[in-house]
């Protein structure tokens, strides 16, 4: 560890061709998505995974498998149009309720989100199992627990379930745009409830940032 | 109310569809997906949705499944309670020395709520219509593990090794630091010398006078070594070898031996 | 989706190209390498994957990762240069124990020396792991055995004990004297040290070798 940087700063980092090589073999390697700071931890020192990327991405471009961004990791994943091919392949994952899909888009449109919330949209209270099947899916996971009494737990969406749904970013969420300025992601109190609003404006800043600062 | 409903539903189908309604009470999420399958037959864009009309859709809704005999959950009883009495303030003018929202405002959230998850739902089925991971498109079949190899590096450097040397050639002359304690006095060295010492203290003594020598001078040991020596006179007063005086506070502490002829 | 493959044949083979990028998906998300004849079961009808294979190989020649034929099947596997990223190695280094530090120092000074010699001089015994130790550390080597009973081994330095601590040879070591006046000793006796501390002393030596030597 000591005297490995001082080595290495003596020799040049590999040219952009071979780092875009072993980004290639790294992300070949593993179905999960890879960080650029795993990239880095495992390229020779000195190597720009991030530019490599960029090279990547461009040569995959229409082929039969692509390089996507998933959340601030890299993966790659077969063309979607082929998707008819791997028949053999497909995963056969349980059918989801309702309730739990429900559950799931209230969680990535409004996050973060508590379980209050969810049953205050839905009108219904939220059984135990959906949440837990939701969790165990690697879908959704705790968030910062919320500055209000009681410090109740959010839920927000994760990385696996950007990798899922082929979405970069939870801001690239289907019609997040139009929800948004329709006035829907808003946490709006019922009315009487006014010493609660303060809070939930607070709140609703911070979900915003979430969204944007990603 | 309920003559009225038989009277009304003249026909057959009418009537099939108001039962297949009620008989389809479970499939509801709740009270206000209800809601929101009910608003539907009002076939407006929700944000001009008669809220009044809704309320008294949902309340004869409730009758008729009391009607039928239908448990109906208790979140569907609050919700009609509710109604019932939203209904009351959007008819009755509004009386300006009651405190709360006004029906209206109650109404605007209601609709809201509704709307929320009407779109809630619409962004759902948006979601799972995407391209799905083990679906439609697909992850790494073979994958290789990655290794990860721990290696273990010494170091040592030239002076650690000539230290390591010099430690062990002069042995007898080093000491480890660690058991550098030479300011402090047990009691049990205290009581050992003063064991040896007693015998010949007929007279009173002061027992500073028993502090081994060399020890007075510097104030960290003449502080431990007074220490240990008063609480080894004490245990040899306690196991009736000497007898101990001190004339007045701060005065000095003396001790003798304790003769035969004491006791 | 579903409907395909019987329309298939009532449509052409689908162009050179889109076949290549179905057998990379192919080769991709399949779990085990794919033979030629499955590939054929598994693309729409007239396809030529022996044809779209050749063009898919040459495009990942020199790649990060190859199209390479595994028996009578085709997988898509890491370039055999770029297998040391698939290691992830963490490098710990840790200070040699004292006990390993006075052994090596034995046997640099008073080369060639037995372990007998070793435990002389230290007044402990030396217990086999530290030997080993220096011995893989490549320090110390086993030097000739000693001519006499039992001839015991010796052990010596190496050169990569005299690189590694930037010494022509193991008599340019300094002596006692020389340490000395270069102030490197300073286990001079405390004023006034008693006998009883050449007692308390012994006792520590083996006490400490107890631990380190485990």
């Amino acid at each position: 560890m000591t005297d490995a940087p001082e080595n290495d700063s003596l020799f040049e980092a590999p040219p952009m061709g071979e780092q875009e090589r072993m980004v290639e073999a790294i992300l070949f390697a593993t179905a999960d998505p890879v960080s650029v700071t795993e990239l880095i931890g495992r390229m020779p020192h000195g190597s720009d995974p991030a530019e490599a990327l960029v090279h990547l991405r461009k040569r995959y471009e229409g082929r039969g498998v692509n390089v996507v961004k998933v959340g601030d990791a890299w993966a790659i994943r077969t063309a979607s149009d082929l998707g008819f091919l791997m028949q053999k392949e497909t995963v056969e994952t349980r059918k989801l309720s309702r309730a739990a899909i429900e559950t799931l888009a209230i969680v990535a449109y409004q996050q973060p989100v508590t379980r209050a919330e969810i049953e205050e949209i839905r009108g219904v209270s939220v059984s135990r199992g959906t949440i837990d099947q939701l969790i165990e899916l690697e879908w959704i996971r705790f968030g910062r627990r919320r500055m209000t009494p009681g410090r109740p737990v959010t839920f927000v969406v994760t990385q696996g379930f950007l990798d899922h749904f082929g979405l970069e970013n939870a801001r690239d969420l289907p019609g997040l745009k139009e929800l948004r300025s329709a006035g829907l992601l808003e946490s709006r109190p019922p009315p009487g409830a006014a010493l609660e609003i303060d809070e939930a404006e607070g709140e609703d800043t911070d979900q915003v940032d979430m969204f944007e600062d990603e | 109310m309920p003559t009225e409903f038989q009277e009304d539903a003249t026909s057959v189908s009418e009537r099939l569809a108001a039962e297949a309604l009620i008989v389809d009470v479970g499939a509801f999420e709740g009270p206000l997906d209800l809601l929101l399958t009910l608003s539907r037959t009002q076939k407006v864009d929700l944000r001009e949705i008669s809220i009044l009309a809704l309320a008294e859709q949902y309340l004869a809704f409730v009758e008729q499944a009391k009607q039928l005999r239908l448990e109906l959950a208790a979140d569907y009883l609050v919700m009609a309670a509710w109604l019932a009495f939203l209904k009351s303030r959007l008819l009755l003018p509004p009386d300006p020395t009651e405190e709360g929202p006004s029906g209206e405002e109650l109404a605007a959230h209601l609709a809201f709520q509704l709307e929320r998850l009407e779109a809630m739902r619409g962004a759902a089925a948006k979601l799972m219509a995407r391209d799905q991971l083990g679906r439609d498109f697909f992850a790494r079949g073979i994958t290789e593990d990655v290794q990860r190899v721990r290696r273990v590096t010494y170091t040592a450097t030239l002076l650690d090794l000539m230290q390591g040397y010099a430690r062990i050639r002069t042995k007898d002359d080093f000491r480890p630091f660690v058991m550098d304690r030479e300011a402090v006095m047990t009691m049990e060295q205290a009581l050992d010398r003063m064991r040896h010492l007693i015998g010949f203290a007929g007279e009173w003594t002061d027992i500073s006078s028993y502090l081994p020598e060399g020890w007075e001078m510097d104030p960290a040991r003449r502080r431990s070594s007074t220490a240990a020596t008063f609480a080894a006179s004490l245990e040899l007063a306690k196991e009736g070898k000497i007898d101990i005086r001190q004339s007045e506070t701060f005065a000095p502490i003396q001790i003798r031996k304790r003769s035969p002829q004491d006791d």
